[in-house]
């Protein structure tokens, strides 16, 4: 098995790749406007609690987080997935993460994006919201500077920008064969502007891979810190259930996993739209569900050493945290979590699997939910059972509108994800010419042992 | 205004816990509450909605738990297989606990709870975004959410009802936390006067809603720092300390016969509010 | 040639016209700028210059008349709200003033007098609801125990109302323009002033100093509690 | 107080200060309301308030405080109101008050929502089929005048609430006038049973009780911390008392078989069955020891056995209850509600006076009351028997005109007694009202009453402490609407159709009041001082103290006709006790549109915002119901739906639902939450009083099926603690109170 085939032209690359931007199947415009519904369901949703207020998401005064921060951290750990595949697979010199990486990099940005969002959607004064960004005012104070939540406002808007250059600059030379095959209208407009006039020139490419490589070196390190900036928000405080030392590292797995999850379903779904059998291969896909499987050993991993370092603590609140967890309230939840979490991806271990598209569809799926689980896990448990037992478990489901804003993120989310693909090429086709140059050279070179062999 | 003051004053702002260069100083507001003197009676609950402005939400939002009483009390009894709770229920009025080293106040991303002077732990409606991470990091949950906009609610606020309202406190709206401020209006005006009269306020001048309306006299307020407040008296006969996270009254080997104690105090956040234990007669 | 820049000037400049307009608009006002707010209408148009105005050695039937501040603002010193003066307070002196009685601003005041309605005065200097400013303790600080003259004190705040005559706000009276004089060191006590007892406590976080006396310096309170309710 | 200099300052001008009590052009609510908004600052925009006159106290932005009495309860504790710009904000004690002492109940801070509350009746309403008209008050009046013209006195009632000072005074003269007796006292909560008992023991209705002197009290039923008599007052003693002299505390147990807040601060809660008060207190007099002659006699029977098995209390408790009253004296027994609401009411009620008088605590504890000298103001003790005698009148269609005056009848009757029907049956009822309640809205003429805060008058507590004293009520804002009167005013202009030559002096019921004040100036302890100043002191005070005529203490309880009957046996279809759960904030329910009481938890359940029905947590599982089930409570009067909660606070044989709920009227804030547990109250009379006994329902419980989710401030957690230590609690032996402040 190979990753990709030897054989195919370089004018076909570009060809198929260009095609994808013209005519996708039927179901990417299916598939575009569910999502737009689902994003104009959550539109509403957002004006009615703009409205009435924050309690429309049912959520009350123990427990004042709700669906959105798991969902904001949910999509925050979408993001790690296509650092995780550009940045570091391209550091280590993977190959097959060639085609399918730039996907990978858009879906970064736009969770990131849904992420910001819920931030967004979360705060109670959100006409207020400029009052927590540093900029010299009429009032003379600052954002507390103190606050995880303002690193965290920080680090992502640090993340997103430089995820948003990295995607950006990645793409210059696509960009450029786009500019050069397409037809003249707004669309080339907008390649020749973005295309920054990339002329293939040997300096043009020599300075290309200096900066790529810059930013993706910067990238990693930010991505790891932005999660684990997200897990301080719950393990700086005090509560019980949060304040867990291992929180950082759990969460950065738990990112990369869901985002492997992810790229395993929308891999699937692009392969099929856009008719990119020949580049999004099943050996590819192979690799990333072992790298899922992996992860998701790591993420189990994790999870024991949380529960065991809470278990020979002697902090009596934080246990009675986990037995709630294990046991009340949440325990359908929590338990869904674990089951798809850590034995859903017991499948991957099985060689038939690896490659079953169906099984890979349904499976990746469950994955993503186990995360969303997991998310919603850290959240709710704690303040249902804080430090103080008076104010234990008061009534409190997510209302409609706390479950349509989750919803209406995957469409948005969708939404932006689908018309990327379909506005930019998808398949970095200067990569996948690499990559089929050094198979083809790769090839040459074993030829060659052969013979010399002979 | 400027970076000079992120500078130059940053450190300050969170300087107030009482510490050996800054001691509050004239003032530290405090509280003694003798559980063994509240009946339950929730007159101070109710004392405090009409001093402070807090919106009764109904039913339905009571139901989700989006109830906004600044002052709860609370009730336990001991549940050890009896078949009656035989030496009675125990009450305990929970508020904001005011901490020296308040969880609340770090967590805040724009800085809408800080500490003041006086050992307050302070609340600015209008700063406030409402991301509510004072109330999740808050142990003792006392901090109330305004999840809908009480003032424009008719079953709230009919327009008979606003007449009420008390004009030295904020109306709040949407989006916004609130707590209990320890009647910060009463002691801003308190103070006022006392400025103005080049002193300091003198004990039993300022009285909390609370503690003005409880039946039994079961809490007492004042300046920690006076030496001649009953708080301080009371702090002091109990031997419990401000800055302590153990009392050492509790190291040494003979039980203590002192009922002085501070709620979660192992969780170092300095509460300003001393418990007194309920007392129970061995005799029956 | 040059055409890759495109983009990045793009970028570039959109980024330099937003910040600049950020900073343009968020430039705190200070002390010593001056910026008139609104002109308010006002149901009569009340000539403060007239009444507080210097007086004009050469001919008093034109200059003002030095009326102190507080003669007519009199909650002021006494309450947080400085008020209105009630129409009674007008109507006491101008009764006895048959020169202006036939002016049309007084004759509109009389109508207000006989039908005992209260003027319906506009606001001019506004605070938001949840600030609480104190006018008595300004006062109290800054006229009774540093003797400034009360014009200056108010002038502080209220800019130089004896040159206006419907007032105008001249201060921006911002957060950051309130807090622009209490970050300021000022002295504690008057030259030549009683240093009170205790009165370092009040301006500073700090310590009291061993000894107060006309050079100590302190700032004023700054917990938000100070002035927000 | 912050600016309660002022007062000081108002007291030379009562007349200005009526232009004080203005509202001051209300911009405030807007104001307010925008606060936290976007942008408030308008300027420009907004209106300053302004005065045309002003005196040198009226301070824009300064609070000014005035006394006046709360009239939330009978306890005539004396009020403090803070007023600013014409509105009144907050209702605090009046520290010169000796009955409260500068403190308030929370039912008496909840006054402000009685006064504000936005479904009071603002117009005189003429029923016009199921409508009310909105009438002029010269029509009212005409209308009254044309009703009762040619009608006998004997077909007149007068149904109210309990009332004293010249409001008594005015009213019972103009029932002279009109020439009838039938003025019917009701009170649908009222220690009835134990005033009689009292008159035959001590020789006074009600005594004066001293917590504060005693070591022990043991109370049967006395939820004196929350609703019974005069809470606020009793709540002062009690502090004293537990604080007790040299460290050494005094020590509560209470006896009943629900418990109520008295009874969830005692050192020792005993359940025992219900009814069986006066045997355990007959029981712990034989177990003292120390009765001679009649009394030891009468007590012989009630061993320490027979008593336990009766009362479901143990032998060994019963040993050190009284072990403990024995050293530790002196001591104090208290007869409640508990101990009074059965047919043997009085009896129960006997064997505890009976107890207190071997203990000795009469004179001791048990002190002589002192009442006003002026016995015409003397409050009228409102009773059920009252209620009893109306309705049989109302039931033969005795009444041509029925006047209904702070009282809710058609809510408050048991269902027994089918009130509403009967009440159908008078001709013309008048009902004078501060909202539509369920009687006003029986009534065919409505006539709308200032509230308390607007309203002038006097009141004559009933319990009195240090002296007499009489209340001044004085209005603390001028009228909320325009078309209010005071009951005062109301009665002074009928009383002026029929005399109109003797009262043509009094302009007003101020008028009419100030006038009566003065005229006794000598004896309210103004002699020699200016009229204008005594009246203006006496305003400025809120309180006219006296030193009052005592009344002599006897003790004569005796074992005679003491027979106290053996408990009942249990009945078969009605298993199980009803006891009518009296809530110190909302009493019999006429407070009940007051929110802030709605969403103030009950003490013991914390439930809100609705009705219960209590059930032992055993009883519960013995019938398979849990926390939230609906059940269907049937006694052969009538049956109710409400939710369960389990409570470890009551008698396994009884079930208790609060009254005050289950409103079918009143307002916004009351109609529709909860259940009215007098609807399915048998008619059951006291036997020596007549007095309706409130605890011998009895009641059987189904299942309904439903469940909800109970509306309530504790957790899931429920009363525990969890381990973690929130509210401490330590015993007297490893305590030392003698150090503490």
């Amino acid at each position: 098995m190979k990753d990709i085939r030897e054989d195919i032209a370089w004018a076909k690359i570009n060809q198929d790749v260009m095609k994808s931007l013209e005519n996708p199947r039927k179901l990417y415009w299916v598939i575009l406007f569910l999502a737009l519904a689902a994003f104009g369901f959550g539109v509403g949703c957002e004006i009615y609690q703009y409205r009435t207020g924050m309690g429309v998401e049912n959520v009350n005064n123990p427990q004042v987080w709700g669906l959105y921060i798991a969902t904001f951290i949910f999509w925050i750990g979408m993001s790690h997935s296509g650092t995780l595949l550009s940045a570091i697979l391209h550091l280590m010199h993977a190959d097959w993460r060639k085609p399918i990486y730039r996907f990978a990099e858009a879906m970064t940005t736009f969770s990131l994006m849904t992420a910001g969002l819920f931030v967004m959607v979360h705060i109670g004064r959100l006409w207020q919201f400029y009052y927590s960004l540093p900029y010299p005012n009429d009032r003379g104070i600052w954002p507390n500077f103190q606050s995880p939540l303002l690193w965290d406002a920080m680090a992502i808007f640090t993340y997103l920008s430089s995820s948003v250059l990295f995607l950006f600059v990645g793409m210059i030379p696509d960009l450029a064969i786009a500019r050069d095959n397409m037809q003249p209208g707004w669309r080339q407009k907008l390649y020749t502007l973005l295309a920054l006039g990339w002329e293939g020139t040997d300096r043009q490419w020599r300075n290309f891979r200096v900066t790529y490589l810059t930013i993706a070196c910067f990238l990693i390190p930010l991505a790891v810190s932005v999660h684990s900036i997200v897990a301080s928000d719950f393990a700086m405080s005090q509560q019980p259930g949060w304040h867990v030392t291992s929180f950082p590292p759990y969460f950065v797995a738990g990112a990369l996993y869901s985002g492997c999850a992810a790229i395993i379903t929308l891999f699937i779904i692009l392969r099929y739209v856009f008719r990119f059998e020949t580049y999004m291969t099943l050996p590819i896909l192979k690799k990333i569900v072992r790298l899922t499987f992996a992860i998701a050993m790591v993420w189990t991993y994790l999870n024991a050493v949380e529960f065991a370092a809470v278990w020979y603590s002697h902090d009596e609140a934080s246990k009675a945290v986990l037995i709630q967890k294990m046991t009340g309230t949440y325990a359908p939840f929590w338990w869904g979590m674990i089951f798809c979490g850590s034995v859903v991806p017991l499948v991957f271990a099985f060689k038939r699997f690896q490659t079953n598209i169906p099984v890979l569809f349904a499976v990746s799926l469950l994955l993503n939910l186990g995360m969303w689980l997991e998310r919603w896990m850290i959240v709710a448990p704690t303040f249902s059972h804080g430090y103080y037992p008076w104010t234990w478990d008061h009534e409190q489901w997510p209302s409609l509108v706390a479950w349509g804003m989750v919803f209406a993120s995957f469409g948005w989310f969708t939404l932006l994800f689908m018309i990327f693909c379909k506005v930019f090429p998808s398949v970095s086709m200067y990569e996948v010419k690499e990559m089929v140059y050094h198979r083809t050279l790769h090839l040459k070179k074993s030829e060659n042992a052969e013979q010399g062999a002979h | 205004m400027s970076v000079s003051n992120l500078l130059e004053n940053w450190a300050q702002v969170r300087h107030e816990h009482p510490n050996n260069d800054k001691p509050h100083d004239p003032y530290k507001w405090a509280m003694a509450i003798d559980l063994d003197a509240c009946t339950g009676c929730n007159a101070c609950s109710i004392a405090c909605y009409a001093e402070n402005n807090i919106p009764v939400v109904g039913k339905e939002r009571f139901q989700h738990g989006q109830q906004m009483h600044w002052m709860r009390v609370e009730r336990y009894w001991d549940e050890d297989g009896r078949e009656f709770p035989d030496q009675g229920f125990q009450f305990l009025p929970m508020m904001c606990q005011q901490c020296e080293a308040a969880p609340c106040e770090t967590v805040c991303p724009v800085a809408a709870t800080n500490h003041t002077a006086d050992g307050l732990n302070s609340q600015i409606y209008n700063r406030c975004i409402g991301s509510r991470y004072c109330s999740a990091n808050c142990p003792f949950k006392v901090r109330y959410f305004n999840w809908y906009d009480y003032p424009t609610d008719e079953m709230v606020w009919p327009a008979e009802m606003q007449q009420q309202m008390n004009p030295d406190v904020s109306v709040r709206s949407k989006g916004v936390m609130e707590k209990c401020t320890f009647c910060v209006q009463r002691l801003s005006a308190a103070k006022v006067k006392a400025k103005g009269e080049g002193r300091i306020v003198a004990e039993g001048e300022v009285q909390t809603a609370c503690q003005q309306a409880c039946p039994t006299s079961a809490i007492s307020f004042g300046n920690l720092v006076n030496p001649d407040s009953r708080v301080h008296k009371q702090w002091a006969a109990q031997q419990v300390e401000l800055d302590k996270d153990k009392q050492a009254k509790n190291e040494e080997e003979e039980a203590s016969e002192l009922r002085g104690y501070r709620i979660l105090e192992e969780l170092r956040a300095y509460p300003s509010v001393m418990y007194l234990e309920r007392v129970r007669e061995s005799a029956v | 040639m040059y055409r890759f820049l495109r983009f990045p000037i793009l970028l570039v400049g959109l980024f330099l016209a937003a910040s600049s307009f950020a900073a343009n608009s968020s430039q705190p006002a200070l002390t010593t700028e001056d910026s008139l707010g609104p002109q308010v209408q006002q149901p009569i148009e009340f000539p403060h210059n007239r009444h507080a105005g210097l007086k004009d050695a050469s001919d008093p039937a034109k200059g003002g008349m030095e009326i102190n501040c507080q003669y007519c603002h009199t909650y002021a010193r006494r309450s947080a709200v400085a008020g209105i003066p009630p129409l009674q307070k007008c109507i006491g002196c101008h009764q006895n003033i048959e020169s202006v009685r036939n002016k049309p601003r007084i004759v509109e005041l009389f109508k207000y007098w006989d039908a005992k309605k209260a003027v319906p005065w506009k606001k001019v200097h506004d605070l938001p609801d949840f600030v609480r400013f104190n006018h008595e303790r300004h006062i109290k600080r800054f006229v009774e125990q540093q003797d400034r003259p009360v014009q200056e004190a108010c002038g502080y705040c209220h800019g130089d109302v004896k040159e206006m005559t419907v007032a105008r706000r001249q201060k921006s009276l911002a957060m950051g323009w309130c807090a622009s004089c209490h970050e300021k060191d000022h002295p504690v006590v008057a030259e030549g002033g009683t240093p009170i007892a205790g009165q370092a406590y009040w301006y500073s976080f700090q310590k009291p100093a061993a000894a107060v006396d006309a050079n100590t310096k302190a700032r004023g309170p700054n917990d938000c509690w100070q002035c927000h309710k | 107080m912050i600016d309660s200099g002022s007062v000081k300052q108002m007291a030379g001008h009562p007349f200005d200060r009526r232009d004080f009590l203005k509202v001051l052009g209300w911009s405030g609510a807007a104001v307010a309301l925008s606060g936290c908004g976007n942008t408030s600052v308008e300027d420009g925009r907004e209106t300053v308030v302004s005065y045309v006159e002003a005196n040198d106290y009226m301070v824009p932005g300064v609070g000014v405080y005035f006394n006046s009495t709360c009239a939330q309860c009978d306890a005539g504790c004396s009020i403090n109101g803070r007023v600013r710009e014409g509105r009144v904000l907050k209702l605090e004690g009046n520290p010169d008050s000796a009955i409260n002492k500068g403190r308030l109940c929370g039912l008496g801070q909840a006054g402000v929502q009685h006064h504000y509350n936005p479904d009071r009746v603002r117009e005189p309403l003429l029923r016009n089929g199921n409508k009310g008209e909105a009438i002029s008050w010269e029509k009212a009046y005409a209308l009254i005048a044309e009703k009762l013209a040619g009608v006998s006195g004997e077909e007149i009632a007068f149904l109210s609430g309990g009332v004293s000072g010249h409001l008594k005074v005015l009213l019972g003269n103009y029932l002279d006038s009109l020439g009838t007796k039938n003025h019917f006292v009701y009170e649908a909560i009222a220690p009835s049973v134990v005033r009689a008992a009292n008159l035959k023991a001590f020789g006074v209705e009600m005594p004066r009780y001293r917590f504060d002197k005693a070591q022990v009290v043991l109370s049967f039923g006395a939820d004196f911390l929350g609703s019974w008599v005069s809470p606020v007052h009793f709540s002062q003693q009690y502090a004293q008392f537990r604080k007790g002299v040299n460290g050494q505390r005094g020590v509560l147990i209470q006896v009943e078989s629900k418990m109520t807040l008295t009874g969830a601060n005692a050192d020792r809660w005993l359940a025992v069955k219900p009814g069986t008060e006066g045997v355990l207190a007959l029981g712990i007099i034989n177990a003292l020891g120390m009765a001679t002659g009649e009394v030891a006699e009468l007590v012989k029977g009630y061993d320490k056995a027979r008593v336990s098995r009766e009362t479901g209390v143990s032998t060994g408790q019963i040993d050190k209850i009284a072990a403990l009253l024995k050293l530790r004296s002196p001591s104090l027994v208290l007869a409640g509600n508990a101990a009074e609401g059965y047919a043997h009411g009085s009896q129960n009620a006997a064997a505890i006076n009976l107890l207190n008088q071997v203990l000795g605590n009469v004179g001791k504890t048990i002190e002589a009351p002192v009442s006003v000298p002026f016995p015409q103001m003397v409050p009228s003790k409102g009773n059920t028997v009252a209620l009893k005698n109306m309705n049989d009148g109302l039931a033969a269609g005795k009444y041509k005109v029925v006047f209904n005056f702070a009282a809710n009848p058609v809510f408050t009757a048991p269902g027994a007694f089918k009130f509403k029907d009967n009440f159908a049956k008078a001709g013309f009822k008048v009902a004078f009202a501060h909202y539509l309640d369920e009687t006003a809205l029986q009534a065919d003429l409505v006539l709308p009453l200032d509230s308390a805060l607007e309203d002038w008058g006097t009141q004559v507590p009933e319990y009195m402490t240090e002296g007499a004293q009489i209340n001044i009520q004085q209005p603390l804002m001028e009228r909320l609407h325009a078309n209010t009167r005071g009951m005062g005013d109301i009665l002074l202009g009928l009383i002026k159709q029929k005399k109109a030559d003797e009262y043509k002096g009094f302009e007003d019921y101020y008028a009419y009041l100030r006038g009566a004040v003065l005229q006794n100036k000598g004896a309210l302890g103004g002699g020699g001082v200016e009229d204008d100043t005594f009246w203006n002191d006496t305003l400025t005070q809120g309180i006219v103290k006296l030193a009052g005529t005592t009344t002599s203490l006897a003790a004569h309880a005796s074992a005679a006709g003491l027979v106290l009957p053996a408990a009942a046996e249990a009945d078969e279809h009605f298993p199980l006790h009803l006891i009518p759960g009296v809530t110190a904030s909302l009493r019999d329910g006429r407070h009940t549109n007051q929110p802030w009481l709605q969403e103030s938890p009950d003490p013991l359940t914390t439930i809100v915002w609705d009705s219960w029905v209590e059930i032992h947590p055993k009883k519960a599982a013995e019938l398979g119901i849990v926390e939230g089930d609906i059940v269907q409570v049937t006694s052969k009067t009538g049956s109710v739906k409400a939710q369960v909660y389990l409570f470890p606070g009551i008698h396994p044989e009884a079930i208790s639902i609060p009254v005050g709920r289950g409103h079918d009227a009143m307002g916004r804030y009351a109609k529709g939450y909860g259940v009215n547990p007098f609807q399915i109250m048998d008619a059951v009379f006291e036997a020596a009083t007549g007095e309706l006994a409130m605890h011998e329902t009895r009641v059987k419980i189904s299942k309904t099926g439903q469940r909800v989710l109970v509306v309530k401030d504790e957790g899931s957690a429920g009363a525990l603690q969890m381990g973690r230590k929130i509210a401490g609690r330590v015993s007297t032996d490893q305590v030392d109170l003698s150090k503490e402040v």
